[in-house]
């Protein structure tokens, strides 16, 4: 469904992705984790159209979107939920989420997708009128997920939905995660925190210094030591002596 | 007298309002001063006042096409002197919107002449007396309209898809775009709508003083600046609040202080207001 | 024809002080000022009310409107150059408009009559009344002011300066106190436009709020961005070619701001860098290598 | 002790970017400073430089306190630093970048530097020389003329550290002074910082390479959410169950 074929993409002068090859089937989960300043954020950035792509190509159910802006990538069917929530602050809740849906021509279906929204997350339409600036880091992040789905997209992309949540918000993100996998949604996930990561997800990438140095089955991936080591490093042997 | 300076002042000031109103739209999207939105003003009076001259046209048409050529030069501002240099150190398109500003007030004196016009007015207003205050009915007009123009932006920013896509631009460019909102096309919607203010607020002030002439909006736009920063620059209600402040303290202090001086009076306060609250008078409140 | 060149040439040496002031401002500390006219107003006034009612000799009068302008530019710089770049270019602005509205309504400033019977610089009993005279001492004032900048542009305190101009908070970092340096730049900048200002009355012999107002302000800051933001060699360029350019194109009169308005913007979107450079801060080109 | 941080703590709003931390940087060590993304790492170099107000807590440089210093004097107590994202100064050549960094030893006065005295250009003369010996240390001298901003994005990383060199700083502050290098660039500034230590420099880094700092560092501390979550040798800290919950998740996390 998603197809990416040696990406490389950068901010500047300075490179970041240095080729990345993925693709992401229709119905999966697919994880995308290591350290920081792997380049996950940005491979996402790339995909959505925030990044300008150097080489390489993006395919998306078969259409090349490599060289899209933003907004027309999102009218494809593949929605993000950026790094940091990133909601409306001033706006209310029922503004982001029709927001979410801003390209969306039919209006009676917005409607309903919203009152759905809302039903969905509880937490949400207690908060309806309220400025999103005013809610709690994890409410933001149920609002940024919910706002991206307002959109119908036919991939969701998520990016560190996790970060900065304390841990039972986090269990909570999760579950709807879970739910949206249930219902038939495909992700596309990044994670910091990879054990999460990698036990609601089908099959992850293992990324390091812009490259994907492993993939496989999710499963695999846990029991893996390579992992750990492309998080925390080797010993290496002090230049100096 | 106290009560005559006052509604005086709230006139202009509610002219200086709508076109502080541009100002904290455009900056509040684009981080940018637009230097010319005087001459936007200046350009929806002209039109105005030459369809009507024509005797072609009724005055609400006079009125609406002011509006719209004040829009229209407001997007090809935009489109020529602003949307090349994006990205650019902010002196850039200032100095760009000074140049842009001073073309277009000699070309409207190449093309119109340095004489004041008088506005061909249809009908005749009165003064009535208003619990004892003698009110002119113009002033009453000019304020209404404001005020219905003023609610019609809070409206359409508060209410409609676009408005809220203008403000999620303003908050957050690169979130926006992941909506599916063109944030080049929310710009242009700004400088429209921000410029058609602008232009009506020429008309009323063409109505007002009688006189339409090139230099007409080098004041009353720095003065509008003042009073968006006076409200908190990229703040509405703000804008609106700084607008009739400003007027008013111009009409009371050139009436107690010194007439000389009436038009020294915005930049005292917006250089006070920058050194003691730059975030405006209104900070705190929630935006938008 | 001679005596109208002299005049074009001393017009053009007094813009080119008033062009190098504002030059350092946007080149050096990277703010832009709107109403630096205002500056230059104040030193012609000075110098003039000095001459005129108290009868100053010319080094004196000289010295007290320069350091006047410079105790202005000081007061207007220290509590507004911490604000954003654009903010302070309209506080400027709005000096330039309360400056020229205090001298159009006091009476000591003659209003909007202006200062009329302003002597001839008399040196050392040497008195500048000629023209030829006259645009020698504009060109040794050029000269030094030429030779100031240089200097200090040249010097650490340029490498300072442009450390700012292109990131402060890293200049910050390197222990470079940038409140200071944009504050002395400032004043200096405002001191030079006051002695601009001083070659210009008593050269005129009269002057009013007319010469000091917005419109001379945008023209300075037009033959900076032509000449090139932060480029010495630029401001000479720029200054030379729009204090001569209208004069040859007397007949086009009318266009002259139409020209400069889309001058100003056409050079922003094709040549930033104005005609001689940006970051060519020196004068490399009159240097022998 | 060359810098002591005592229960820094930094708010933004009701975010804790800094919640209580402390630490040391003893003389003449690389003290390597870990954690996941939004962890507080570059927070807390923006506080130590004095670029943000600390919400509460102390810095000491040397045994004196240098809270409520300005960024420039710190900078003359001995403090340096680079940026995550470069900041070099792009209208100067290379030296002249570097010449920026030898500001704070320039004669004092205004006057005496715009006068052609011969003790001023004999001072400029020696900072110039000086600037080259920077220059060469990172493998710069060939390129002192050009503009900064045509040097490669390797090549600004090093020309940044350079220039912080030239402020003959106590302590160095490196935000990421490895990103967007390749695996030789990366060893090759291993090689420097090892050579900068060996000069007496005390190091402090941020750094995502793993292999950099494990392998360059003598004490590692980790952050997470505003905390010092662990710190001690890099064997220690490879090891350290915290530190692998904070970068891989929890163990126990429920995900059914």
């Amino acid at each position: 469904m998603l197809k990416l074929t040696s990406v490389q993409a950068g901010y500047g002068r300075l490179p970041v992705l240095k080729g990345i090859s993925l693709h992401v089937r229709q119905g999966e989960v697919v994880c995308l984790i290591g350290g920081n300043g792997a380049g996950k954020t940005t491979t996402l950035k790339a995909i959505a159209g925030l990044l300008p792509i150097r080489k390489g190509q993006v395919e998306f159910a078969g259409r090349d979107l490599t060289r899209l802006p933003p907004e027309q990538i999102v009218r494809r069917g593949l929605a993000l939920v950026p790094e940091g929530r990133r909601v409306f602050a001033t706006l209310s809740v029922t503004a982001n989420l029709e927001l979410g849906a801003f390209h969306r021509q039919d209006k009676k279906e917005v409607r309903q997708d919203l009152e759905e929204m809302l039903a969905r997350f509880p937490l949400l339409k207690e908060r309806a009128h309220q400025p999103a600036g005013t809610l709690s880091g994890g409410e933001q992040q149920m609002l940024a997920i919910a706002r991206a789905l307002m959109a119908r997209p036919r991939l969701l992309m998520l990016d560190e939905p996790s970060m900065g949540l304390a841990p039972r918000i986090v269990a909570q993100v999760y579950d709807i995660l879970k739910e949206l996998q249930i219902v038939g949604v495909t992700l596309l996930l990044i994670e910091q925190n990879a054990r999460a990561a990698l036990k609601l997800a089908d099959r992850g990438y293992v990324m390091e210094t812009g490259r994907i140095i492993l993939d496989g089955a999710a499963a695999d991936l846990r029991e893996d030591p390579e992992v750990q080591r492309a998080y925390l490093g080797k010993g290496y042997q002090e230049v100096w002596e | 007298m106290f009560l005559q300076q006052l509604l005086n002042g709230l006139t202009t000031g509610s002219a200086y309002a709508l076109i502080a109103l541009g100002y904290t739209m455009i900056y509040g999207i684009l981080g940018l001063i637009n230097f010319a939105q005087g001459e936007i003003y200046m350009c929806g009076a002209f039109v105005a006042v030459l369809l009507l001259a024509s005797g072609q046209v009724s005055f609400y048409l006079a009125f609406a096409a002011g509006m719209a050529a004040a829009a229209l030069l407001g997007l090809a501002l935009e489109r020529i002197a602003f949307r090349p240099l994006r990205g650019t150190h902010p002196l850039v398109p200032l100095i760009s919107a000074i140049g842009a500003s001073i073309f277009l007030q000699s070309l409207a004196l190449l093309l119109f002449g340095p004489n004041d016009r008088a506005f061909p007015m249809q009908f005749t207003f009165q003064t009535i007396s208003l619990a004892g205050l003698p009110v002119s009915t113009l002033q009453g007009a000019i304020l209404g309209a404001a005020l219905l123009f003023m609610a019609l932006l809070v409206a359409f920013v508060r209410y409609t898809r676009y408005g809220k896509a203008i403000v999620a631009c303003a908050l957050d460019r690169d979130t926006a775009r992941l909506m599916g909102i063109n944030v080049d096309r929310m710009v242009a919607l700004t400088f429209l709508i921000g410029s058609a203010l602008s232009g009506a607020a020429g008309v009323m002030m063409a109505i007002y003083y009688n006189a339409t002439y090139p230099r007409m909006g080098l004041l009353p736009g720095l003065k509008a600046f003042s009073a968006a920063i006076l409200g908190g620059v990229g703040n509405i209600p703000g804008a609106i609040l700084g607008g009739l402040v400003l007027g008013i303290a111009e009409s009371l202090g050139a009436a107690y202080i010194s007439s000389g001086y009436k038009d020294a009076v915005a930049f005292v306060i917006l250089i006070l207001v920058l050194l003691l609250r730059p975030q405006g008078i209104l900070a705190g409140w929630q935006r938008h | 024809m001679a005596a109208y060149f002299l005049h074009l040439a001393i017009l053009a040496g007094i813009y080119i002080i008033l062009t190098i002031s504002l030059n350092l401002i946007i080149g050096y500390a990277g703010q832009v000022s709107l109403g630096h006219a205002a500056f230059y107003g104040i030193g012609a006034y000075t110098s003039a009310l000095v001459s005129v009612y108290w009868h100053f000799p010319f080094p004196l009068a000289l010295t007290a409107a320069v350091l006047t302008t410079a105790v202005c530019g000081l007061a207007l710089g220290l509590p507004t150059l911490r604000l954003r770049e654009d903010y302070l270019a309209i506080v400027t602005l709005g000096f330039g408009v309360i400056v020229d509205m205090v001298a159009l309504n006091l009476e000591i400033t003659g209003g909007p009559d202006g200062i009329v019977g302003i002597p001839a610089p008399i040196i050392l009993g040497l008195s500048f009344r000629s023209q030829p005279r006259y645009l020698g001492l504009v060109v040794l004032c050029v000269l030094s002011v030429l030779g100031l900048t240089y200097r200090l542009v040249q010097s650490y305190h340029g490498r300072a300066l442009r450390a700012i101009r292109d990131h402060e908070v890293t200049a910050q970092v390197m222990g470079i106190n940038t409140p200071a340096y944009k504050i002395a730049v400032f004043t200096l900048a405002a001191a030079l436009a006051g002695l601009a200002g001083v070659l210009y009355a008593h050269y005129i012999s009269f002057i009013n709020p007319e010469s000091f107002g917005l419109h001379t302000s945008i023209l300075a800051l037009c033959m900076v961005v032509l000449g090139g933001m932060g480029s010495l060699a630029g401001s000479i360029v720029g200054a030379l070619i729009l204090s001569v350019l209208p004069e040859l194109l007397r007949r086009f009169h009318a266009y002259q701001d139409l020209l400069y308005g889309a001058l100003l913007v056409g050079l922003l979107i094709w040549r930033p860098e104005g005609i001689m450079g940006r970051g060519n801060m020196s004068l490399k080109f009159l240097q022998k290598e | 002790m060359l810098l002591q941080v005592v229960s820094l703590r930094k708010y933004f709003g009701g975010v804790k970017a800094l919640d209580d931390i402390s630490f040391a940087v003893q003389s003449g060590e690389i003290l390597g400073l870990i954690g996941p993304n939004g962890a507080g790492k570059t927070t807390c170099f923006n506080v130590i430089n004095g670029l943000l107000p600390p919400t509460s807590g102390s810095i000491y440089l040397e045994g004196l306190p240098i809270d409520g210093l300005t960024p420039y004097h710190r900078a003359r107590r001995g403090l340096a630093r680079t940026f995550q994202n470069i900041q070099l100064f792009s209208g100067m050549t290379v030296l002249e970048n570097v010449l920026t960094g030898n500001h704070l030893s320039e004669p004092a006065g205004v006057l005496l530097a715009i006068l052609p005295l011969p003790k001023i250009k004999r001072a400029e003369a020696q900072a110039r020389q000086q600037a080259m010996e920077w220059l060469s240390l990172v493998g710069l001298q060939g390129r002192a003329e050009h503009p900064a901003d045509s040097l490669a994005y390797g090549e600004q990383r090093r020309l940044e550290i350079a220039r912080a060199l030239a402020q003959k700083p106590k302590l160095l502050l490196l935000d990421e002074p490895a990103a967007g290098l390749n695996p030789r660039e990366t060893e090759d500034l291993m090689i420097l910082l090892a050579k900068l230590r060996q000069l007496g420099l005390t190091l402090l880094v941020i750094e995502h390479d793993m292999c950099l700092v494990m392998g360059l560092c003598q004490r590692i501390i980790v952050l997470d959410q505003g905390q010092v979550i662990a710190s001690g040798p890099p064997a220690d800290i490879q090891r350290h169950p915290r530190v692998i919950e904070a970068y891989l998740g929890r163990e126990d996390l429920e995900v059914e």
